[in-house]
Parts: structure tokens; C-alpha cells; sequence
């Protein structure tokens, strides 16, 4: 179990945010903090990694004390074991990539997990070029390779997919799922992208202003409940165009373009940009692979 | 001519450099980052050397090494350093006197780099030594170098200091700067022309190539 | 540092540079000992060997500065006059005839003299220049060296077309036919009286003691005549 | 009519890539390129912004040429009408939000045009702060109003929104479209987001290995075609479930959940994470505002 | 004491600060962005004068200008402008010597700039000239104040080049660097710690003010 208990002031642009988080998380669990801009997200993990010191608070992993500020306890980051993957990478540009995944290793650890990483993340071909040389995603595997070498307790992960093409995205979200399994870790990730939530977390804790606004599963939180029988899509609409007596709508959905017939009287004050719901009542779907 | 003169110099700059580096990276490295009071105290002190005349520098520092000091005495007899009319005492000479050279450009190479590499270090269970030596050093080159050819070649032109305190002693503390001075004041102007063109040449040629490397780097820093 | 190899450490002034030499050469072979020749100021060289410079002979340009020495009980003895210094007048610019009377004409932009505070040779410099009740008039023009060598760089370099130096400067074969020299008159200002003491408490007395000794000697008198400096405080009286 | 024909050699990490692209725009048009890292987007951009000089070819802007290497002609960034924003804002760190947009103004142009520009993206408020203070979105936004105060003839747009989150994203896609339209401006967008360039763009050119590989409306190139009728979803597989003798394939669609029944030979070879259609025969849909 | 020269050093010491901005700026900005391969030429050459003995530099600088010499006096008949034995000619002397201390620290904060910057004003139309002032030197202060401050604090403390081609002449060319050095020689000691006290503590509060801000700079640029 991990108990998270801070507090910190932070200066925002004009005023003072009381940063206030508890969070209580499963060994084993996958963690999502999603929130604005300036909520607070990465504060917590810096605090989380020893980076930044809370005001006031408690981490407690496993029974270990990371920070109690009343006893006045806060271990340096050196002793935690955390791996933090920066949204930036923070590759150390002057190693090739085996070195960067090297320099990880504690000095009674054995180097095989360097190789096994490699292997597992798809690196082994790019081991001897220097972080200068690769496109995003390549960093960012290497960051994330870099950050297991040490086995850590908890892989802390701030936006690490926001900057990446909805492809080279998946195939890293593929990645994470496999490695927090594999290694039976404790993560939290920082996401913007619903889907991603989605697709990795097990719980969610929406952060608003400093404080937790919401939990809960996807699901849960994002408000969709589950479905069975009936469908809802949400979606953005594209266009209204009137057509004799009616009028079609043409919303996006994912990256669908549905178009809806609909009466004067249910897109009353609906206009270009809104958040809409698809539904239907009878709905017989099929299902089939889109090939690659 | 002689060639004494011109090695001893380029030891004096050589033994100095690599003094300053062992002094200075520390303490830029606490520089760069200290968030202390004292960090512009800290700063200023290193630069002051700079201002007082080297000659004036240099008799201050010969009264302050001088065996008929106390404190010059306590070095003699308990750890057998004398400072004055030797090499020793030249190197410490301009050590304190290129100090600023060696720091400045590698304090603000470390303040540029993103905090990030050293906190992904310290997140790895690193050490402050091993980060600063393996991870923060290897990527502010330019500026490391930029404080190597500083203190070097302030190092080879230094005179009124290195006069002052070693006393122009050939074979220990006649060094090329010196000797070229000595050959003006005797008027052989030939010979000083001499010794001044191979000085010359040969740093040109030593910083030249540091230049040549240093513009590869710069490029790659320079996004 | 001691023992029968170790070179005798002789601290000189600034215009004794290059009749020093003839005397260390001489002295050399007529005894076998090995000198080394450290030249400064006088006061950066007394200075030093306050704070323990490894000298063993101090040959100054006045009677000022191993006076000083001996009030403070770093010599072996009081300090002994070796010489007489002479002070010329020098000019290295093409189209000046040097000459007192000169100086005052538009023809001198700059006139160049040791600084009289530290170097003797100024001081000197400045009295000849008040003898001849110019020196409100120029005073303007005079340009100091930091001792009697810089000053012989600016009067060759001809930054200033014309300056006062030592008789020994203008004599010494790296200066000879360098522009056109005349002799300042000698009564035209005081005796420059240059003293020489043995430095106490070096490992090398005995050597020191030699060639203190040979300093005196009509050969040192002779090599020190021909160079520039003179046996009395006035030659022609 | 924006002609551009350009070829240049560039080094990428282990070998060359010849960047060839031929494009030819309509003045007002919204096009955007889309591609995989590394394709050579930003280089188009660079090119014809006169960062950066092609080994060959023309850029003609509305009868003006710009660049012809055979001529020898390469106008410098200052004499093109260009508006560039880049992806990371390169906003000016000394200066505070009105005096970067300030500093566009050309030496002839009337000052209003900073505050109609303030007033139209809701800067107004942020017009006393520095660049440093802002969040990820404001600084997005500023960067955007600042090159549009030259009121260029075409606008560059680097990837601006790829690492905001979905509410500022959504926000800053309205703004977009709508100084597209008001000022009448020739717009090229970099963009991996799908639903971004559905929602935007008149046209898409796919980049792939430095040249233009598929060209036309979003709908053509992303081959979802036109819809009316029948409906198709894509989306990825989530979970695959056995129920007694049917298997429940949990898809998302965009941010939305579906549950779909499928039988034993539907799902052959299906695995999670697989991209899946999800089609209707019969569909009625209803459509409906989601509160927000 | 004398006030003159401590006044005349100040003077100096800004009047050649200013001087060294406005050619070392231009040149760290070509220095900066140039591809050319005499770029490392050029940086070699600007250190050079590092290298030799002041004095001796000096000298040389003393025979160049001469007006007994045919570039000395083209300078003096034809521009009326005198460098030896005046205040013009140790502004020169001293720019020359201390150039490397603006144009180093400037360069390389001026190449550590994100490219971006430069290219986001050229896209608006900026010339080089603007986008210098207006954009790149107000977001490397920290480096322009560390080129001002090396600048400044050498050229307080430069004697020999200063010596030597300004002759010493009481309030045009005798500074407080040669009066301190006049005092120590003329065994005047208490006099010469009374200058160095006075420049010292008149340059350490000017250097720790500028430090204090530059702290402020220094933090906010280093993320
Ligand atoms: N060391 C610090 N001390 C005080 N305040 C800080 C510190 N670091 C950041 N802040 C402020 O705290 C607020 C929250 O910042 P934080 O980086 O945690 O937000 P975030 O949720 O990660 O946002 P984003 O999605 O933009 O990354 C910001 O307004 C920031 O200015
Ligand atoms: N000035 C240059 N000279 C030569 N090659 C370059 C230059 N700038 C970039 N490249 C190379 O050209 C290739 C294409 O780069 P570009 O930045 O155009 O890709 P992109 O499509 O924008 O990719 P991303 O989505 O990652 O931004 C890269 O491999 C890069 O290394
Ligand atoms: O020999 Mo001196 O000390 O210049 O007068
Ligand atoms: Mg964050
Ligand atoms: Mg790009």
C-alpha cells in the first residue's frame, strides 16, 4: 500500500494554490492523475520522486517512510526507489543509449536487465546512437526503459505519450501495459488523452485546483457508465445543414464522421463546436478487423 | 635564446589549468546552484584578485607566504611548503589570480542546462559527484572549454604576480613572460621578438585546435 | 642550496643590466664561481629580499634602498658606494640633436624620465631639469618609466623623442650608435652614489664575500669606468 | 494560387532522405500535412518560411516569387509574408504578452490590430504577464495572435496543439478556424491528430519518406469515405470476454465504451489493442446536447 | 592619497566597458552564429593578447602607435588621434587586452539561445540588428553581465600594458593600479594598502550589487 498525504503552497502566475492531495493507491496499481493546466499534477510527482519538498504531509510505501514532515523526515530522491519518466525524456545527451541505460544500474545489480529491457522495449537496434539522433518515440522508450533498469517501487510518468502521433502513441502504450505487468509495478501516470486513461488505468483521480475532485475507474469518472445493451456515442459536431425539413448533423466521433438526421426541435440551440450525444435504441453491431 | 623559459611556462599554465579545474568546477558547481545568501559574497570574492594590480596582488600574497610571517612560517615547518621564489608558489600565484576565468564560464554552462538531467540522475540513485562528473560536465563543454583556454592563456601572459613572488629564478620561476621582459629591458629586442613568436605561435596553435573542437560542440549545443 | 656548485644569486638594479655582466664574467673566470643575475627595481628587489628571496648580493642604483636594508638588519654590513651614475641625455627620433636647451622647444612633445619617486635616475632626472629652471615649462611633456629600462623604451620606441637615462645604457653594445646622446653636466644635479650589501643569512657568504670584495677591485673599477659610472662623485674636480 | 516545388537533401540520423514535395494551394484554403516523425513536415514549413534554403526548386506566392533556385531568387524570412508558429511557441521570454505582439507590428501598421487581435483570442486579461507565467494553452495562444498581426498571406502552423489537453485543444481548434475565416488566410497546419484535421482542413497531404504520398479532402485520404446511411466505427479492442458461447468485445470509439457481441469466427485472430470496424446494419440514431 | 587616480581607474575601467559592448557584442553575435571556418581563427586571435606579458604588449602596442612610426603618425596627421602617453590610448590598450572577457561569456550564451527566438523575428520581418537588441541580449543577461563584469574588474587591475603606453602622467594616464604599484615601490606601504583598500572595497560593493541581480537573472534562466 502507498499513502499519500501532502501539502504544499504553490505560487501560480498571480496568486497562491493550496496544493492538498491524499491519495491511497494498490500495490500493483495503475494510477492515472488527469487534470487541467496548473492543477498540480506534476507538483505531486516531484514531491512523490523527493524533487520537491511538501509543506506538510506523510509518504508511506510498503511500510517505508518516505517524508513525514513532522518527525521531519524527507529521504533524498537517491532513496526512494522511483523511476520517473520525464515528459521531456531528460536523456543525457552525451551517452549513446546502452550507456544511458547503464548509468541506471546500482552497483550490486547485475547488467543483464539492460539487455532484457532492450529486448522488451525494441531498442537493442538504435543501442549504440545518441539521444540527438532519434525521433520522439524512439526517446521516449529510451526514457522509459531507463527508468525500469533500477526495478523500481513506483514508475511515476508525467505526459509521457502527449507529444507523440497517434501511432508510435499506441505501440507505447502497448509497451506500458506489458512492463507494469511484467514487473508487477506500482505506476502513476500524468494524461491528458481520455482514451489513454482509458485504455492503461485502473483508477483515476481527477485533480482540480490542488485538490482530488473525483476518483474512481475510467468509467466512473468520465461518466459513461457501462454499456450494454444501448449505445452512446459522444462527439463533436462538424456541421448542421438543413435539407428540406430536416436537418443533418454531422458529428466526429473519435475519428468518425457520423452524420444524424434530426427534427428543427432537437438541435435547438445546437451550433458548431458542441459536445453532443449519439444514441439508438436498436442497434445490431458487427464487428471486424481494419487491416494494417 | 633559451627554451627553459618556454617550458616552464607552458608546465606553470599546464599544472595551473589543471589546478583550476579540480577548484573551480566545485565551486561553480555550488554556485550554480546554491540558493544561499552568500552566493554573490562568494562571487565577488572570486573576481576581486582581478582588480588589485598583479604586481601590488603579487606583494601582498609574497607578504602573506613569507617565512618571516606567521602564517608563512607555519607552512615551512609543518607541511614543508614554501610559496615564495618557487614553482609551487607561482602555480598557487595564478591560481588565485585566474580563479574567476576557470569558474564563471563553467558556473553559467551548469546554470543553462535544464535541471532535468540532474534531477533524472539524483531519481537513479546517483550520487552529486557521479551526476556532475558523468552527466553534467560531459554536456557543458563549450563552456568548460572556454574556461580551460581563459585560465590558460591568462596563465601564459602572467607576469606582474609571477615577478613579484617568484623572483625570476631561471629553471624555477623564470617563465617565458617573465624572460621576454627581461630581454626588452636589456633592449634585445631580437630576442624578445624571438621568444615572443614562438610563445606566440605555439598557443596559437594550441588553441586553435581547442577552438577547431570547440566549434563541433557548439554547433551540437546549439540546437 | 648550498655547496661548491651553487650559483651566487646577484639581485641588480635596472641600469646596472649591462655592466653587470662584464663584472660577473670577469669575476667568473678569475674565480670559478658561477653567478646568476636577477634584475628588477630597486624597490621590488629590496622587497623581496625582506620577505626572504634567496639573494645573496644586492647592487642597487642609490645608497636609499641598502640602507634601508641594513636599518632592518638584512645585510652583513653597511652598504658600501661601488660607483658613480651618470645621467644622459637621449634621444632615438630623426632630426634631434639632444640638448637641454631643446627641450622646451615645439619640436619635444614628450620627454622621458624614470619616475622620480621610486628610480634615482629620476630623481636626478628632475633636479637637472630645475637647475636649468625648466621644469614649471616642461612639465607638462615628461612622461615617467616605471625604472630607467622602461624609460629606454620609450626614448627608442619613440613614443617620446627624447628622455634622460644612465650613461651605462647608451654605452652598452646592444645601444651603440642608436640615436644621438649627449652627457648631462654633472654638477647639474647631485651624485647618484649606487651602494651594494650583502644579503645575511644566505648559505652562499663566502662566495658573496669574494665577490663583494672583487665589486672594490680596480678591475671592477675599470670595467664599471668604461661601462658608464665614474670612481668620485665628481670626475672633473 | 501558392505553387511550391522543392527538393532538398537532408541528413536524417543514419542515412539520406530527399525531401521532393510538390504542393499547390488555393488562396483561403486550410490544408494540413500529416505524417509520420521524421517525414519531413517541419522542413516544408521551414522552407517556406526561408529558415531554412532548399537545394532546389520554386515557391510562387500569388504571382510573387519567392524562391527559384534557378534564378538564384531566396527571399529572406523578412521579405515573405509568412506567420510561423512553432511548436514550441518561441514566445519572447523578456517581453510581456502585448509587447510580443507589439513587436510584430510592422513600422507602417496601425497599433489597433493588437488589441482587435487580443480582444478576438481573449488575451486581454493576459496582456500585462510574461511569457514564463503562462500556462501551456495561453502560451499557445499568444504565440498564434502574435503571428497574425502581420496579417501574413499564409500561415505556418508547426504542430501548436499537440501537447495541450483536450479542452484547450478544442478551444484553441475554434480560434484557428476562426481567424482562418476572418482574415482569409492561406493555412498549412502540421498535425498528427486525425479528428484535429478532419475538424479544420480542406485538404490533407500525407507525407511519407519526404514525399507527398496521398493528397485530397480528409474524408478521401483518411478512407472513411462519405456516409449517409450506414454506419462504421473504428476503434481498438480493449477486452475480448467469453460469456458462455459468445465473446464480448469491448471496443473505444473516440472516448466512448462499446460492448459488442460477437461469435467465435468473428473474432478469429482478433486480439486487444487491434484496430476493429464496428459497422450497423440498422441504426437510428438520436442526437442530443451533453451538458457541460 | 590622491583621489585622481582612483577617479581616472573608474573612468577607465567603464569608459572601455562601454567600448568592449559595443565591438564585443557585434563579434560574439558573428562568433555565435557564423558556419565560416575562420570562425576559430578568429576566437584564437582574440585571445592571443592574453598571452603575452602586459608590458610587453604594451611595447608593442608603444611601437605601432609611435609617431615616429609611419602608421603612428598617419593616425596623428590625418585623424588628429593620439594613443601613446594619453587616455585614448589606454581605452585602446585595454580594450585589446580585455576582449576576451566580453566576447567569450557572450558568445556562448548568445549560441546556448534556442534558435527559435532568432527565427521567430526573422519571420516577422526583424532585421539582425533588432532582433540582437530587442530579442537575444535581453534574454542573456546573465551572460552579458558576466562579460561586464570580467571586463570591468581586469581593466581596474591592468598595469602593465597601462604602464607602459601611458607614461604615468598624473591625472591623464596615471591610474590607481600604477599608484598603488609607485607606493609599494617607494617602500610607502601604509599609502599603498590605503589605495588598495579604497579600490577594493569601491570595485567589491560595484561587483557584489551587480552579482545580487545577476542571481536573480541567473535563476530565472536556469529553469
Ligand atoms: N517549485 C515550485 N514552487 C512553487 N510553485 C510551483 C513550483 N513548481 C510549480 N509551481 C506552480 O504550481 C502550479 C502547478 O504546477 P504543476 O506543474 O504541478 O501543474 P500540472 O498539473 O503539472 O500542469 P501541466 O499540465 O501544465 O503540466 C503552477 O501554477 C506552477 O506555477
Ligand atoms: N537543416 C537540416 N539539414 C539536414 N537535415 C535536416 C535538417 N533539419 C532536419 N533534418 C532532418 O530531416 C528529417 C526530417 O525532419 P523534419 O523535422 O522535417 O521531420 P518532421 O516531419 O517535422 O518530423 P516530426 O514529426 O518528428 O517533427 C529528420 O530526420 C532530420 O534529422
Ligand atoms: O636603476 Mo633604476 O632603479 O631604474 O634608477
Ligand atoms: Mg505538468
Ligand atoms: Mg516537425
Amino acid at each position: 500500500m502507498i499513502h499519500i498525504s501532502l501539502q504544499k503552497i504553490l505560487n501560480t502566475a498571480q496568486n497562491l494554490m493550496t496544493l492538498n492531495i491524499e491519495l491511497a493507491l494498490e500495490r500493483g496499481q495503475f494510477a492515472t492523475l488527469y487534470g487541467a493546466s496548473g492543477a498540480g499534477k506534476t507538483s505531486t510527482l516531484r514531491m512523490l520522486a523527493g524533487l520537491m519538498k511538501p509543506d506538510e504531509g506523510q509518504i508511506i510505501v510498503n511500510d517505508k517512510t518516505w517524508v513525514d514532515t513532522d518527525k521531519g523526515i524527507n529521504l533524498p530522491p537517491q532513496q526512494r526507489r522511483v523511476g520517473l519518466v520525464f515528459q521531456d525524456y531528460a536523456l543525457f545527451p552525451n551517452m549513446t543509449v546502452r550507456k544511458n541505460l547503464e548509468y541506471a544500474l546500482t552497483r550490486r545489480q547485475k547488467p543483464d536487465i539492460v539487455d532484457e529491457l532492450m529486448d522488451m522495449i525494441e531498442l537493442s537496434e538504435l543501442q549504440d546512437r545518441k539521444p540527438g539522433t532519434l525521433s520522439g518515440g524512439q526517446k521516449q522508450r529510451v526514457a522509459l526503459a531507463r527508468a525500469l533498469v533500477q526495478r523500481p517501487d513506483i514508475l511515476l510518468l508525467d505526459e509521457p505519450l502527449s507529444a507523440l502521433d497517434s501511432k508510435i502513441r499506441i505501440k507505447l502504450q502497448d509497451y506500458l501495459q506489458k512492463v507494469h505487468r511484467q514487473y508487477g509495478l506500482t505506476t502513476i501516470l500524468v494524461s491528458h488523452d481520455i482514451p489513454e486513461v482509458f485504455k492503461l488505468s485502473d483508477q483515476v483521480y481527477v485533480l482540480e485546483d490542488g485538490v482530488v475532485a473525483r476518483q474512481g475507474s475510467p468509467a466512473e469518472v468520465f461518466g459513461y457508465g457501462q454499456m450494454s445493451g444501448k449505445f452512446r456515442f459522444t462527439g463533436e459536431v462538424l456541421e448542421i445543414r438543413k435539407e428540406e425539413v430536416v436537418y443533418i448533423v454531422t458529428v466526429l466521433i473519435g475519428t468518425n464522421v457520423v452524420k444524424v438526421i434530426a427534427q428543427e426541435s432537437e438541435i435547438a440551440g445546437l451550433k458548431v463546436g458542441d459536445q453532443v450525444m449519439v444514441a439508438s435504441k436498436a442497434f445490431n453491431p458487427v464487428i471486424q478487423r481494419v487491416g494494417e | 635564446m633559451e627554451w627553459q623559459p618556454l617550458i616552464l611556462t607552458f608546465q606553470l599554465a599546464l599544472v595551473t589549468t589543471v589546478f583550476l579545474l579540480i577548484i573551480g568546477i566545485p565551486l561553480a558547481w555550488w554556485l550554480a546552484y546554491t540558493n544561499r545568501k552568500t552566493k554573490a559574497v562568494v562571487e565577488t570574492l572570486v573576481t576581486m584578485p582581478l582588480v588589485l594590480p598583479p604586481t601590488v596582488l603579487g606583494f601582498y600574497l609574497l607578504v602573506a607566504f613569507s617565512p618571516a610571517n606567521a602564517f608563512g612560517s607555519w607552512l615551512d615547518e609543518w607541511l614543508g611548503i614554501r610559496f615564495i621564489f618557487t614553482f609551487e608558489g607561482l602555480v598557487l600565484a595564478s591560481i588565485i589570480y585566474s580563479l574567476p576565468f576557470m569558474v564563471q564560464p563553467v558556473q553559467s554552462g551548469l546554470a543553462n542546462l535544464p535541471s532535468q538531467l540532474r534531477e533524472a540522475s539524483y531519481v537513479m540513485g546517483k550520487s552529486g559527484m557521479t551526476t556532475l562528473f558523468k552527466v553534467l560536465l560531459p554536456n557543458i563543454k563549450p563552456s568548460l572549454l572556454t574556461g580551460i583556454v581563459l585560465s590558460f592563456a591568462h596563465t601564459i601572459g602572467e607576469f606582474g604576480v609571477v615577478l613579484m613572488i617568484g623572483g625570476n629564478i631561471p629553471g624555477k620561476t623564470k617563465v617565458a613572460s617573465i624572460a621576454i621582459y627581461d630581454e626588452v629591458e636589456a633592449l634585445n629586442y631580437s630576442a624578445a621578438n624571438m621568444y615572443s613568436i614562438i610563445l606566440f605561435a605555439i598557443t596559437f596553435l594550441i588553441l586553435l585546435s581547442v577552438y577547431l573542437l570547440n566549434g563541433g560542440y557548439f554547433k551540437s549545443a546549439g540546437r | 642550496r648550498s655547496g661548491n656548485d651553487a650559483k651566487l644569486t646577484i639581485a641588480t638594479s635596472a641600469n646596472m643590466r649591462f655592466a653587470i655582466k662584464e663584472l660577473v664574467d670577469a669575476f667568473s673566470e678569475q674565480t670559478g664561481i658561477d653567478c646568476e643575475i636577477i634584475t628588477g627595481s630597486s624597490g621590488k628587489l629590496m622587497a623581496q629580499i625582506i620577505e626572504g628571496a634567496p639573494y645573496d648580493l644586492f647592487v642597487s642604483a642609490d645608497m636609499k634602498y641598502p640602507e634601508a636594508l641594513y636599518q632592518r638588519g638584512f645585510t652583513t654590513g653597511t652598504p658600501q658606494t661601488y660607483a658613480y651614475g651618470r645621467l644622459v641625455l637621449w634621444s632615438a627620433a630623426e632630426g634631434i640633436e639632444p640638448d637641454i636647451t631643446i627641450l622646451t622647444s615645439g619640436q619635444i612633445n614628450h620627454i622621458a624620465l624614470a619616475n622620480p619617486k621610486t628610480a634615482p635616475y629620476g630623481q636626478a632626472a628632475v633636479e637637472v631639469l630645475k637647475h636649468y629652471d625648466i621644469y614649471e615649462k616642461v612639465e607638462q611633456k615628461l612622461v615617467y618609466g616605471e625604472s630607467i629600462s622602461q624609460t629606454n623604451q620609450f626614448i627608442i620606441s619613440g613614443a617620446a623623442e627624447v628622455g634622460f637615462t644612465a650613461k651605462s645604457v647608451v654605452l652598452s653594445s646592444e645601444m651603440a650608435d642608436r640615436g644621438a646622446w649627449i652627457a648631462v653636466d654633472e654638477n647639474a644635479c647631485r651624485p647618484i652614489a649606487q651602494g651594494a650589501v650583502i644579503v645575511k643569512s644566505t648559505g652562499e657568504m663566502k662566495k658573496a664575500e669574494k665577490f663583494y670584495a672583487f665589486l672594490f677591485s680596480e678591475q671592477a673599477k675599470e670595467i664599471l669606468e668604461h661601462s658608464g659610472y665614474a670612481k668620485n662623485e665628481y670626475t672633473n674636480r
